[in-house]
């Protein structure tokens, strides 16, 4: 297996230094596509470490939504005055050689071999209602932290809508109108909801589920926001805020009902583990694409250039 | 029919009211009111079932320790959710009241309540990782929603910084479940031993609550977002959600850290706490907004919670967290008559303060009150945490953090009397001021008096913390 | 040095170059991109100690904290970015104000004019626009 | 190494070759329009002779026609990113390289 | 062949990783956003080879969905990106066949850009970032 191992050397190797390189960067345009690297070459280092769940999110979220995201930062970002404090970079070198010092140190002093907590998710799977380990610890025996991360995307959602509100930008989006995006997103966007649904039905036997479909889902609407297929997300309108509480109303209702019945919180009724399980992240992928295309808000795509009616052609 | 799960309860009624207060949009504020009482009947029924039954545990989804995440209340954070829902129910009162409040400052708080009670009632390190980081999106939401440069810049800071404390706060569980294989943190701290793993991950954890809890000489992040958030916010902010890293702080130590670390990191946590109360104290002195006063005033408040640690469990703990409480509301209250005082005549600058007593006398009895725990005289709630802190402090021997603790009661006083003193100075021309609306004004003056009550009826929550008289 | 070794390791230093980034910029942007930068490098290294599990397949608690922190990351990380362009926008209209206030004589044509347009800087006080 | 494997080798060689002529002409081509050309033409193709050479030892009929799916999205993506970076530089203002 | 497959995949590490010249080198944020293009190819490529070994097929639906969203960034590229000017347009400096720069006219200052967003005005103002953005044809 020399190559595998040569291959894990160069991704370890690799990673630190495009790390380095995406911050050290004066330039914003060339620490964002670096950075788009770095999220690949990540994913890469998570399919060597037999972690497909983390690859794929990492693929999903990171080449699909963190990508532009980034880009929405171009138009704006030079204008910004940097931040009161001049930076002391010597002093945060400092710091971080001390601070990289000791947590080496730790890390070199771990125990080399620890089965970890895999002999008790795999005694418990066939109770979880689900077959693959990481679905199972994500959905039943630690969904409470789930519950908790999708409160924090809606925060997140809440404090986007607060600090750039729709009010006017709506009226400014440029009219749909024929273009190579749209066909782009014609051959794409049914693809991903293909995929979204496939990865959501997989999560409960393989890697995937409902933050892999929801990214994929997402990027997709993004396509469509970007080909003036999709008016960016009305979070005023009610209904739209249903549609994104659906998911966490419902989960906090299969939460809060074994309560009811002197049972434990988030407590599945073994026999309907499965089928919860499914619903649950079925409504979530939901919720998770709205959120993460109200990453996107009219501001943003208000600013972003009108597709060409007509293709320039060169003098 | 057994006893409903309360520790549960505490949890998800603000979590409902919570997204129910989003899809209300506009009309958050009925919602918010509703879910506030009801969060305040479930903290009485867990204050209750704790008093009778001792610690509560309850294993979510069924899943025994290591598996499951554990949820467990014990009087700190029976006390602690108890607090959360007198400010938290007096915010929203104030909020109503206070007509500069944007509508989605409900929403904002009522995800931030669900965050502080599932931080006082997790016992799971991973849990109180996403825990802190709900309250450090929620308390920057509450930041920005004031649209000036200024608050926009402190809430930047203010994310990044927590970010910044919560990566350090993980990397130390990553690397004690990489150690032990558990997250659990009473089982940690059975299985945790001196040696390099446990004193790097202890480090990083205690830096990274130490950064978020806005330790000297960590705090430079607090003043600007407590002075720029909108009045309703900082009210939270600084009543609540500041004490929340400290909590996490409280709970790793009694429960995580070996003994044999306590002596010396203590006494570390113990000077750079005497060195933030007293510089907090000086800052306080030398601020001319009353805003940016006050948030100065919390980063010396603070750095007494520190002295926890070199003083050790017992009267000390017990002190601690009582001054937890009774800051909570005096704070909360002076944040809230500032906020009146602002909206009365335009700006909070001290200049602008002169002979404002007779026209505002309920706002300035608030502040008098809540400045009685500030300095610690008795009856005030401040009073009985310092009394507990002074006793430890001279029992074990360690006498300097006493004259701390006077010395910061003197300065406190300065700075309080400061204020005092120009509101009834003669009014040098009779500006006219909008008359603060008196909705306003009673939720401060009822939190000042939460503060002194808490002085004089002392010995049942000090029973709950295992230190009663 | 066994692979998981290796990628500890890997992922220690990203994590270094993450931090660093974080407090030696001044440019707010460039301050989010550097802790999204640790937070990966973090998560590397939780995923490659659940790499030493002895048994075959690795330790899947790890790997759904790795997820829930990815998610949280991506929360933050848009929050923060939203409030940066909010910053952004708020301080040119105060630049274009200032601007505005210094030559009020002839109204410059072209851009100024659609800018002079502008809507009324957004209201002071406490109340974001509602 | 029956005659399957051995084509399907050639062909993942092949597949290499074609990267590496795209990761060359990135590196050597003057100017951004020629670079495009290197890179969504001779990457793809070497997309598909790997795929190709991938499919011919697959474990089952669907694993081949979920690589070639792979593939085929990977086409359509990287033909209109092309166009889409070339005339985004077009607009930039980059000027296409003439010999003098 | 699985040693094979191992070789092949560690080769187009390698080209990915020389790749990265270009984006220190690229003059034009267009020349570095072909890096971003050949991430996701090679990427595409490396992760199905590695899918091909046993136990590891979960890695194919990583290359599927990869190979599904990497068009996403160079649209994000194209519509929010590219409205700046390039300072240095045209090959690199360097070369010998360099045209002489084109006029460095920057016609978009940013704040303008910004302020065109802010800007409240109805319908002129998306004519207006038109106007602003349309670059006037190179000699």
């Amino acid at each position: 297996m020399s190559a595998g191992l040569a291959i894990d050397a160069a991704l370890a190797l690799v990673l630190p230094v495009l790390a380095w390189a995406v911050v050290a960067t004066p330039d914003l345009r060339k620490a964002i596509v670096l950075f788009m690297a770095l999220g690949l070459v990540a994913a890469l280092a998570w399919a060597r470490l037999a972690a497909p769940d983390i690859a794929l999110v990492e693929a999903a979220i990171g080449t699909g939504v963190t990508g532009a995201l980034l880009m929405s930062c171009v138009p704006w970002a030079e204008s910004l005055t940097p931040a009161s404090r001049r930076a002391r970079a010597d002093l945060a070198l400092a710091g971080a050689l001390a601070v990289v010092a000791c947590l080496g140190w730790a890390i070199r002093a771990l125990p080399e071999a620890g089965p970890g907590l895999t002999p008790a998710v795999l005694g418990a799977l066939e109770v979880s209602g689900v077959e693959h380990p990481v679905t199972a610890v994500l959905l039943n025996y630690r969904s409470y932290d789930t519950l908790l991360e999708i409160v924090v995307l809606v925060a997140a959602a809440i404090g986007i809508d607060a600090v750039l509100p729709d009010d006017d930008a709506r009226r400014r989006l440029a009219p749909p109108a024929r273009s190579l995006v749209g066909v782009l997103s014609h051959l794409l966007v049914p693809g991903a909801v293909l995929v979204a649904g496939f990865l959501v039905w997989k999560g409960a036997h393989a890697p995937g589920g409902a933050f892999q479909a929801g990214a994929v889902l997402a990027a997709g609407g993004i396509l469509l926001l970007f080909a003036r297929r999709l008016r960016p997300v009305p979070f005023a309108a009610r209904a739209l805020r249903g549609a994104l509480l659906a998911g966490p109303l419902l989960f906090l209702g299969v939460a809060v009902a074994p309560l009811v019945r002197g049972g434990r919180l988030l407590e599945l009724p073994v026999a309907w583990a499965g089928v919860l399980i499914l619903a649950i992240e079925t409504v979530l992928v939901v919720t998770i694409a709205i959120v993460l295309l109200m990453f996107f808000p009219a501001r943003v795509l208000a600013s972003s250039r009108a597709p060409a009616a007509t293709v320039e052609d060169p003098p | 029919m057994t006893e409903p799960a309360w520790v549960a309860g505490v949890v998800v009624i603000p979590l409902v009211g919570a997204l129910i207060a989003v899809l209300a949009g506009r009309r958050a504020a009925p919602i918010a009111v509703v879910t506030a009482v009801g969060a305040a009947v479930a903290a009485a029924a867990l204050v209750r079932q704790i008093a009778r039954d001792g610690v509560v545990e309850h294993a979510v989804g069924g899943w025994a320790a290591p598996l499951g995440i554990a949820l467990r209340a014990d009087g700190l954070s029976a006390l602690f959710v108890a607090a959360v829902a007198v400010v938290g129910t007096a915010a929203i009162v104030y909020a109503l009241a206070h007509p500069g409040t944007p509508h989605r400052f409900h929403a904002a708080w009522l995800l931030g309540w669900a965050g502080l009670a599932a931080l006082a009632v997790s016992a799971d390190a991973f849990n109180l990782y996403v825990a802190l980081e709900l309250l450090t999106l929620a308390g920057a939401t509450l930041v920005a929603l004031a649209s000036e440069a200024a608050a926009l810049r402190a809430a930047l800071r203010y994310i990044l910084l927590a970010l910044a404390g919560s990566l350090a706060y993980l990397f130390g569980v990553v690397l004690l479940y990489a150690a032990h294989a558990t997250l659990e943190l009473s089982a940690l701290g059975a299985a945790v031993t001196p040696g390099p793993v446990t004193a790097v991950a202890i480090a990083a954890m205690v830096a990274g609550l130490a950064l978020k809890s806005a330790l000297f000489p960590l705090h430079g992040w607090l003043p600007p977002a407590y002075a720029g958030a909108p009045a309703a916010s900082a009210v939270v902010l600084a009543g609540l959600l500041g004490k929340a890293s400290f909590l996490v702080l409280v709970r790793l130590w009694f429960e995580v850290v070996p003994p044999s670390l306590r002596p010396d990191a203590g006494l570390l946590l113990g000077v750079l706490g005497a060195a933030g109360a007293l510089w907090g104290a000086v800052l306080a002195l030398r601020q001319t907004r009353l805003r940016r006063l006050l948030a100065y005033s919390s980063v010396g408040q603070l750095g007494y919670l520190f002295l926890v640690f070199p003083l050790g469990t017992g009267p000390a703990l017990a002190g601690a967290v009582y001054l937890v409480l009774a800051h909570a509301a005096a704070k909360a209250a002076l944040f809230m008559a500032a906020g009146s005082i602002e909206r009365a005549c335009g700006s909070d600058e001290l200049g602008a303060l002169r002979g404002l007593a007779p026209r505002m006398p309920l706002t300035f009895l608030t502040i008098g009150l809540a400045g009685l725990t500030l300095m610690g005289l008795p009856p005030s709630g401040g009073f009985v945490a310092k009394w507990l802190l002074l006793g430890a402090s001279l029992e074990t021997g360690q006498w300097w953090w006493a004259i701390v603790l006077v010395v910061g009661g003197f300065l406190a006083a300065a700075y309080v009397f400061r204020v005092l003193r120009l509101a009834f100075l003669p009014a040098a021309g009779a500006a006219a001021i909008a008359r603060a609306p008196r909705g306003a004004e009673l939720p401060a003056l009822a939190l000042a008096l939460v503060s002194l009550g808490l002085g004089l009826a002392a010995a049942p929550p000090l029973a709950l913390l295992g230190a009663g008289p | 040095m066994s692979a998981w070794q290796l990628y500890a390791l890997s992922g220690l230093a990203w994590f270094g170059v993450g931090m660093w980034g974080l407090f030696a910029h001044a440019h707010w942007v460039r301050k989010i991109l550097a802790v999204n930068v640790a937070g990966s490098g973090l998560f590397l290294v939780l995923a490659a100690l659940a790499r030493r599990a002895t048994t075959p397949a690795p330790d899947p608690v790890p790997h759904a904290l790795v997820l829930t922190g990815i998610v949280v990351g991506i929360s933050a990380t848009a929050l923060a970015l939203s409030v940066a362009r909010r910053l952004a926008e708020v301080e040119a209209t105060a630049r274009l104000d200032e601007d505005a206030t210094h030559e009020p004589a002839a109204p410059p044509a072209g851009a100024d004019a659609r800018a002079g347009g502008d809507a009324a800087p957004p209201p002071a006080g406490g109340g974001a626009p509602p | 190494m029956t005659a399957l494997e051995l084509v399907a080798g050639a062909l993942l060689c092949a597949g290499a070759a074609f990267f590496l002529a795209g990761t060359v002409g990135l590196l050597r081509f003057p100017d951004v329009y020629t670079r495009l050309h290197a890179l969504t033409k001779a990457d793809n193709l070497g997309l598909g002779l790997i795929v190709a050479g991938l499919a011919l030892d697959a474990g089952s009929v669907a694993e081949a026609l979920q690589l070639g799916i792979i593939w085929s999205l990977v086409m359509v993506s990287s033909s209109l990113s092309c166009q889409l970076v070339a005339r985004a530089a077009r607009r930039a203002g980059v000027a296409p390289w003439r010999r003098r | 062949m699985a040693e094979l497959r191992a070789a092949v995949a560690l080769f187009l590490v390698l080209t990915v990783l020389v790749g990265m010249i270009r984006v220190a080198r690229g003059p034009s944020f267009a020349d570095r956003m072909l890096v971003a293009l050949l991430m996701g190819t090679t990427g595409v490529a490396v992760l199905v080879l590695l899918a091909a070994s046993p136990g590891a097929g979960a890695l194919r639906d990583v290359a599927l969905v990869l190979s599904l969203l990497a068009s996403v960034t160079v649209v994000a590229f194209a519509r929010l990106a590219a409205s700046g000017r390039e300072p240095a347009a045209g090959p690199a400096p360097g070369h010998p066949d360099a045209p002489a720069p084109a006029p460095a006219a920057a016609t978009v200052t940013v704040t303008a850009t910004v302020t065109a967003t802010a800007a409240a005005t109805d319908a002129t103002a998306a004519a207006g970032a038109d106007a602003a953005a349309a670059p006037e044809p190179p000699p």
